[in-house]
């Protein structure tokens, strides 16, 4: 049942959820959602392939800054969001139409 | 002795399994042992006595935000902190405290900036005005 | 077999919670489905003998980013975040009829199998090494290549949280209205 | 590699005939046994929890010149059987205007953050249930659990008090966890490895092998963990997110009955594991002074040490409850940001050069001259 198939499947798996709800949802924190799940299927792909096939330990640090960059990126996200409701008074995607203002 | 594949993460999902067994359990114990009397007056949400006037679902100042930015990043910057502190001590006795002691201290001024930044920027006070105010009547 | 079952129920978590965040329509839930789901990710980084990684996730994702969406939620209008007009698997029906869908899936399928196709000759070329049950200890090795190999990328993600922070903290900072 | 309290009985012979009953089955044996000693822990556990709001009331009122409970058994020993039992048969009651699930949910995620962390405190030697070579990290981060629990309860409560609470009590919490953390960052460096048996197999059963006397720094660092832990699991003084004379009761203001018991015996846990870490992290743990002996008998030695060091931490928590009074919330942010990180950060880097310059060595070491 353990095999390196089974990880990249259910990588598979949690990337195009992700995809998805990164495509359908129309509020800007559900999409950050969305893309959080996609860097963790990112990260299991390279650890799964770390003791699989490499067989060292550098998938580990991949991964490791990964999850450094994805919770960098959601703090940076998340104060745009907010700025962007404290002036559009929604978060709702369509209405980022703007680039300035 | 016991083969690896016991190692450390058994216990973890038993205790874990256990909460939630205690947590089933109790509500079950409540469900046999307790009164059932449901009312609406019982089920409004507490508001000292008076008719709850909206919803609690408001929005809320955006300094519980800033908080929580500040604490992530330190967050993350000391989780990459940890490895390097557990061989610190291998490091220096292989004869590289020095070159660890600069990649440790390099790091860790690049964090003392962040706080820095936001402590020049006014973004540690809770309350801005508050604060400004009593430095005034102070001077 | 506590191996194998550990893997069983956190990739049952990933998934089903994944398919929590997708389906359900309150936000809030989202957040929590994505907890979840996170937490399966990280029982999966485990079973692979990552714990240093597996705890990390723990970490920043359920300890950090997860409350910070929360706090997020909270910031931008409380309860009014439940999205209008979804169908099944809270697709917005602006994405397409049953064609689309059905279509978009025969070519998905079609590229999938193409893939595989492709990608099975790697596979078999660099056939996957036989692995034993040890799980040695992650934590010195990552240590060392963190202070060695990868010394460069270290010092700079600092920077990088550095500017995220200052950012971020710009960004999000209350001003006062005009 | 990870040792484990059953890796550590199989050196034993009756292992081996404990082997034989279970066909040679080495997974069920195992199970079998850190499934009898989980029990055994959580039902420990729950008793201090138990006793700890019997002895709250107590040394409060010894403090406060009264008597405290004194009518359920003897001494008024029996009152958290009847704060159980009273528990029990409150009738839930859920506002109207909840979040079901999350209702539900929230007490779940505190005690479950709360229970995880057991599994890695050192008892003794051989008597910790896993020493993950993680173990001190796993212990910080499977506890901020209790973080999302505390604001999912004030959320979902759809009550303003709660809410206030939860949203208080969430920042708290996070915050304060920075300079604990960065205070486990300095142990670390110093120990040389983040499981519990590598922290406290470095220090030694007297005073001045022990962390805390290692070196400057790491005196400092003890008190801004202390300081930062109370805070952690929300006591007095740091006691905001469920102040009761601005916030009703915080973030389990509509909780009743069963859930808001869980909610408690979480914090009450929580004190306990706080304190437990603290002494072995700085106190020495279970060391016994001048045994190194590896025999069963010592575990038990080692076991009422711990107990013992962990206790009369406990017992400083409630002192401090009933003597100092709350902070404001301006007042509870500056702590944390403006005094106790720098303090931290202050220490880490002071430890890390005190590595470096001494060798590793401690302050006694040092005057004294003992081997490395």
């Amino acid at each position: 049942m353990m095999s390196l198939g089974s990880y990249l499947i259910i990588s598979l798996i949690l990337f195009v959820i992700g995809l998805v709800v990164m495509l359908s949802r129309k509020n800007i924190v559900a999409i950050l959602l969305g893309i959080e799940l996609i860097l963790n299927a990112a990260a299991l792909n390279f650890v799964a392939y770390s003791r699989y096939v490499t067989n060292n330990l550098d998938g580990h640090i991949f991964s490791l800054f990964i999850i450094v960059v994805a919770a960098a990126e959601a703090a940076v996200g998340l104060a745009i969001v907010i700025r962007f409701f404290q002036i559009k008074e929604t978060i709702h995607i369509d209405e980022a139409t703007q680039l300035r203002n | 002795m016991i083969p690896a594949s016991f190692d450390g993460l058994m216990p973890v999902v038993i205790f874990m399994g256990l909460a939630v067994l205690l947590f089933f359990g109790g509500h079950y114990a409540s469900v046999l042992l307790a009164p059932k009397k449901p009312s609406h007056l019982k089920s409004t949400p507490y508001e000292c006595g008076e008719q709850p006037v909206g919803s609690a679902w408001s929005m809320f100042n955006v300094r519980f935000y800033v908080v929580g930015l500040i604490f992530i990043i330190f967050d993350v910057e000391s989780v990459l902190m940890f490895p390097v502190a557990s061989i610190f001590r291998e490091l220096n006795d292989m004869g590289q405290g020095g070159y660890a002691l600069i990649i440790f201290l390099s790091f860790i001024s690049v964090l003392i900036e962040g706080i820095a930044y936001c402590w020049r920027k006014g973004d540690l006070d809770w309350v801005k005005s508050f604060q400004s105010s009593l430095k005034k009547e102070t001077k | 077999m506590f191996i194998q079952l550990l893997f069983a129920s956190s990739a049952t978590l990933t998934v089903g919670c994944a398919l929590g965040v997708l389906a359900t329509k309150n936000l809030m839930h989202s957040c929590i489905f994505l907890l979840g789901s996170l937490m399966g990710v990280a029982g999966l980084f485990a079973t692979l003998g990552a714990d240093f990684v597996a705890v990390t996730q723990i970490m920043v994702y359920m300890g950090g980013v997860v409350i910070l969406m929360l706090f997020a939620v909270m910031l931008t209008g409380g309860k009014d975040f439940i999205s209008r007009a979804q169908n099944l698997l809270g697709l917005p029906s602006s994405m397409g009829n049953k064609w689309t869908y059905s279509v978009g899936g025969l070519v998905g399928l079609v590229l999938l199998l193409t893939n595989i196709r492709l990608i099975s000759n790697v596979m078999n070329s660099h056939a996957p090494k036989v692995i034993g049950d040890e799980y040695p200890s992650t934590v010195s090795q990552i240590g060392h290549l963190l202070v060695k190999d990868h010394v460069l990328a270290f010092e700079i993600s600092s920077v990088l949280l550095l500017g995220a922070l200052v950012g971020a903290a710009i960004i999000a900072r209350p001003r006062k209205q005009k | 590699m990870n040792q484990t309290v059953v890796s550590y009985l199989s050196q034993y012979e009756f292992y081996d005939t404990l082997l034989a009953l279970f066909k040679n089955n080495q997974g069920a044996l195992a199970f079998t046994i850190y499934l009898l000693l989980s029990l055994a822990i959580v039902g420990m556990c729950a008793t201090i929890g138990g006793l700890g709001t019997y002895a709250e009331r107590k040394i409060s009122a010894d403090l406060q010149a009264r008597i405290g409970p004194n009518r359920v058994g003897p001494y008024g020993l029996l009152q958290m059987l009847a704060d159980g039992v009273k528990m029990m048969t409150k009738e839930d009651i859920m506002p109207f205007t909840a979040d079901k699930m999350l209702f539900y949910l929230a007490p779940l995620l505190c005690l479950t953050g709360v229970f995880a962390t057991l599994a890695v405190l050192p008892f003794s030697g051989g008597f910790i249930m896993a020493d993950l070579n993680v173990g001190i990290f796993y212990l910080v981060a499977i506890s901020s659990l209790v973080g999302v629990g505390v604001f999912l309860g004030g959320y979902a409560s759809n009550s303003k008090w709660s809410m206030l609470g939860g949203m208080r009590g969430a920042s708290q919490i996070i915050s304060y966890e920075i300079p604990v953390t960065i205070s486990i960052l300095a142990i670390t460096l110093l120990s040389g490895g983040m499981s519990f048996g590598t922290i406290v197999g470095h220090q030694g059963g007297l005073p001045h092998e022990w962390f805390i006397f290692h070196n400057p720094f790491s005196f400092l660092a003890f008190f801004v963990y202390g300081v930062g832990a109370l805070a952690e699991t929300n006591r007095a003084p740091f006691d905001l997110p469920e102040a009761e004379s601005e916030l009703v009761s915080g973030y389990h203001t509509e909780y009743t009955g069963m859930r808001f018991g869980f909610f408690a015996l979480a914090e009450y846990i929580e004190v306990f594991v706080v304190c437990g870490v603290a002494a072995s992290l700085f106190l020495g743990g279970y060391q016994v002074p001048g045994i190194s002996l590896d025999i069963l008998p010592i575990q038990a030695v080692q076991f009422v040490i711990f107990m013992t060091k962990t206790l009369l931490l406990y017992y400083v928590v409630i002192w401090i409850r009933w003597t100092f009074p709350r902070l404001r919330v301006d007042q509870l942010m500056a702590v944390c940001w403006k005094y106790l990180t720098p303090i931290a950060i202050f220490n880490l880097v002071g430890c890390a050069i005190w590595t470096v310059a001494f060798n590793g060595k401690s302050i006694a070491e040092l005057i004294f001259g003992g081997g490395h």
